[in-house]
């Protein structure tokens, strides 16, 4: 690694290393760039390190353990006991094995990985600071850059993270034992994912959501399946509350105050409060002016269709390019970001993002819902099989939820799906595959699925959209 | 264009990823290829054709001919400078499969 | 109902209520015919009594108590108890709620119930003989008629089925307690899944098969992985020989006589044992001559594109036509009959039949392995990727096996693909509905995979064949 203040040059410089950066940084080197990956903290980002990896490691392990406590319809009597000091060795393991596997990806390819915090100098140099005493920096000259450094948790008045107290996502993650109880402020994917693995672990938990339900923006019967069964783990839920302040009780716990519109105050006492209510892009590190970029209102970077920013030799990608902030995104945007750099016709021509939520059950979507078909002008063919009826479901005893598909009428061609259901997250990746074929209702229901199985339920849905299901009631 | 294939609603053209590449590739204008396939979906074949019958260069196509390759940089390369221990070489397949 | 003596006229007569014939009766009365259904036995057939839905009902059992009795790598310390009564009856209220299901569904499309046993007159004819004193029997005039009679087990000579020490695949999954040891005659999918949910319950399996691996069909690497993974479950394999015979020993229990080829012979003991060599169609309820039919020599009934037999007005489907022999097939099969039935121009036209097999790690196939591919002329373009690269199946600690994407060269079109791990029977709807769509590997590596999730793989194996991928080397 070279320290000091030499000056370096490189086809493409990444600044960041998860998802989006790694990625684009693997693939601009198999393209024979010469590539340079800066990474100021851990390879992987917040997704290997402090988001995706970590939370399904532990929303698994709860899985195990509360499905066979609760087996007794199905002759199995467990009463599992858990090291919670114990799991979060494993997950660190995983999390490990991947970060270095990461690492090991990168420099296999040829990327030449940088320690330290990269701030442009100019549009086409960075300056990147070491961290540690006489460390010193380094300047690099690209040809092109991709900006990869991500989001981080957003803080509200008053929720300053402490690590103790008042915790982010990426301190639950990092817990060496359960909290007895825990108040989680926020309803969203990150909130209710977690709160569902911590009531299946035995925490009390208590959600506060200033919005009148879990999972603002998804369809009403899906945010329904997944607060009813939230409730049935004994979480507990107050909407319309926003939290105002806390502090700690006598017993070195926390007493959250919450507030409605109306300024009705409610106050809960638990060990802990989890604040999970969104994330917000990191452009503070990089001075971007220096490049002559200038973020968002929203604090995004700005892109075209190859993941461009307004400065020529400038991309930005992942998180920090925009919503939908989601792993899969930054990785995609990161490999267009990398041929475009490389002068090939790459586009973000997708039709769809899918995007999942791990809660019990999970939800997987992609592309449009009925309404939003209906909205686009399309008129919308709309089919569905509710889990309940699917063989597969009921020998698994997991039978909440349906797949819908949402199709246009005249041309059959589908436009997008909803999963609630066991396995959600894998079964979307059919639907993916037909939005983007541009397959119609048809072609999914004579494709033959596989019996039995729970994606049998999306033939189903497809065939009752064209109303010539055999498992459900046309109508 | 006056294509027969019915319209979809939004505009949007119904095409694979592949047939969207190629129209790439060719700098054509996905949007306007007439679609041979069900519900007027355009195929890799029916970008061809259009590419063929003239119809490149639409539009979108300056896009990809525009965008800069990488172009010779007169500094030394760092990766002659950056240090590739542990590089390359341990083959195995994948990120942690070494094992 | 009619009984008695009485003639009655339907369009379509379907005899046997499985998988296939059930499908075909509901397709039928949803085209406008008037359909009678046939079945001597129960509603849903081999399928949903006595094969694919029981048997992955207790799969899934084993696996849930199996899982967490040895995770102790996550921290969960479990001991789980299993009553084998209490599970076969949670089982059986699956089995129940399932053919009351089709029964449902059949009376709602408004087919007409019959209980009995068909036998053929003439080509537009059967008797329906009614079981029981005083039901007499019917006599049905068909416009068209479809045979779904299904197959059962094989029975080797010296091993007849007894239910007590010899048994079927039926009898082993009616066992109101666990045997202590069982042998195992055949290692193919049924004998594979019934032996690795048995070791998980704690049985100790000996299986003893003629060829020189599990699974014959299968590829090697896939086959190996299955058979080691069974093996750390501690089921015992005997490869090249056959079951010569068996006696009762002292205890009551078996001692099954083996030899090979060349004459070497064992014995093993244990309480019981399973015969799982195969199944034969079930043509000799039928009477099929009366009808001019006549089975082939394997035993099945021939038929065309639309699953007509050489009469015209009779088609079989399922089992009963032909291999594979599997649900999925039937229904398919039975959809395509009732709509030629109706005069549309339907046909098996579908490119692949997926087959799923549920051991630790499950399998799913689809369309052409490596071989085959060459073997019909094409250039085939291999990707893989292993599941101990992936995130989502580290998080689960579920990490053997691969998925295999094959595609011809030139083309790019993907021709089949084989998973072995965790999921495989839900994973391989994506790779099914590519090769039915002519999707090329660009269109599967285009498509956005949702993270984590274990279809990323596909994915990347997609990417890897075309050598691209971002977290396996490519070659
Ligand atoms: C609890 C949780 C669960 C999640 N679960 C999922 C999920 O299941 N699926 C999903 O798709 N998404 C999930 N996400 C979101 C996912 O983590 C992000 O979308 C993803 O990490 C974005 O990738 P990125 O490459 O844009 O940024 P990041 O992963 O945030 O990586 C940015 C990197 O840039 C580095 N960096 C920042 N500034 C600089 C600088 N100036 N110089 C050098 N390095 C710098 C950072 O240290 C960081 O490593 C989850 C997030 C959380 C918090
Ligand atoms: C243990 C086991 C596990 C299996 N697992 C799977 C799996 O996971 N996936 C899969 O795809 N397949 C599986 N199968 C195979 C699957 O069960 C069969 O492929 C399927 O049942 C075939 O359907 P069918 O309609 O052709 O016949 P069947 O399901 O066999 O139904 C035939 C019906 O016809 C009735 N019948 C027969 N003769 C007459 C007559 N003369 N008059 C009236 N009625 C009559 C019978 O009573 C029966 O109900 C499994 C089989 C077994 C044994």
């Amino acid at each position: 690694m070279v320290v000091g203040d030499i000056s370096t040059g490189t086809d493409v410089a990444v600044i960041g290393a998860g998802p989006g950066g790694y990625v684009a940084a693997i693939r601009a080197a198999q393209l024979g760039l010469d590539t340079t990956l800066i990474e100021r903290d851990a390879y992987g980002g917040a997704c290997l390190n402090h988001g995706c990896i970590p939370s399904k490691a532990f929303i698994h392990g709860a899985g195990v353990a509360h499905e066979a406590a609760n087996a007794e319809e199905l002759g199995i009597y467990a009463d599992p006991a858990v090291d919670m000091e114990r799991m979060q060795r494993w997950k660190s393991g995983v999390v490990d094995r991947l970060t270095g596997g990461v690492e090991k990806l990168c420099t296999a390819n040829g990327v030449n990985l940088v320690e330290g915090t990269a701030t442009f100098a100019d549009e086409h140099k960075l300056r990147v600071a070491h961290e540690g005493a006489g460390q010193g920096s380094e300047s690099i000259e690209f040809e092109h850059a991709i900006v990869a450094t991500g989001s981080r948790p957003i803080q509200i008045p008053g929720f300053e993270f402490d690590g103790e107290r008042v915790l982010s996502s990426r301190d639950l993650l990092q817990m060496e034992s359960l909290p007895d109880s825990l108040v989680v402020v926020g309803a969203g994917y990150i909130g209710m994912e977690l709160s569902t693995m911590l009531a299946k672990l035995g925490t009390d938990v208590t959600v506060v959501e200033m919005l009148d339900d879990v999972l603002p923006g998804y369809e009403e019967d899906v945010q329904r399946i997944v607060r009813s069964r939230a409730e049935e783990l004994d979480v507990e839920f107050h909407f319309g509350e926003g939290a105002a302040g806390w502090e700690e009780t006598a017993e070195g716990g926390v007493a959250v105050a919450t507030e409605t519109e109306e300024g009705e105050a409610s106050e809960y006492l638990a060990d802990k409060v989890l604040v999970a209510v969104g994330r917000s892009p990191v452009t503070d590190t990089l001075e971007l002016g220096s490049a002559g970029l200038e973020p968002t209102e929203d604090g995004f970077i700005e892109t075209d269709h190859q993941a461009r920013t307004d400065v020529d030799s400038i991309f930005a990608v992942g998180d920090v390019a925009g919503e939908p902030m989601l792993a899969h995104k930054a990785s995609k945007e990161g490999i267009v970001a990398a041929e475009a750099a490389a002068g090939e016709p790459a586009a973000l021509d997708y039709q769809a993002v899918p995007a999942a939520v791990f809660t019990e059950p999970e939800i997987a979507t992609v592309g449009l819902t009925e309404a939003e078909a209906a909205e686009e002008g399309f008129d919308p063919a709309v089919g569905q099989m509710p889990f309940n009826a699917s063989g597969r479901a009921l020998t698994t005893t997991h039978t909440e939820g349906f797949v819908r598909v949402v199709a246009d009428e005249e041309t059959g061609f589908v436009l997008g799906g909803q999963i609630v259901g066991p396995d959600a997250s894998e079964l979307i990746a059919e639907l993916v595959l037909a939005v983007e074929m541009g397959a119609t209702l048809e072609d999914v229901a004579a494709t033959i699925h596989t019996h039995p199985t729970l994606a049998e339920a999306t033939m189903e849905a497809a065939e009752n959209a064209m109303g010539r299901a055999i498992h459900t009631l046309n109508r | 264009p006056a294509d027969e294939a019915p319209e979809p609603a939004s505009g949007r053209v119904f095409a694979p990823p592949s047939a969207r590449r190629l129209a790439r590739e060719l700098g054509v204008d996905i949007a306007t290829v007439d679609g041979s396939g069900p519900g007027g979906r355009v195929t890799e074949g029916d970008v061809r054709a259009h590419a063929e019958s003239g119809g490149a260069g639409d539009d979108g196509a300056g896009d990809a001919a525009e965008s800069s390759g990488p172009k010779p940089i007169d500094i030394e390369s760092t990766r002659s400078a950056v240090s590739k221990a542990g590089d390359a070489g341990t083959a195995g397949v994948g990120a942690v499969a070494d094992d």
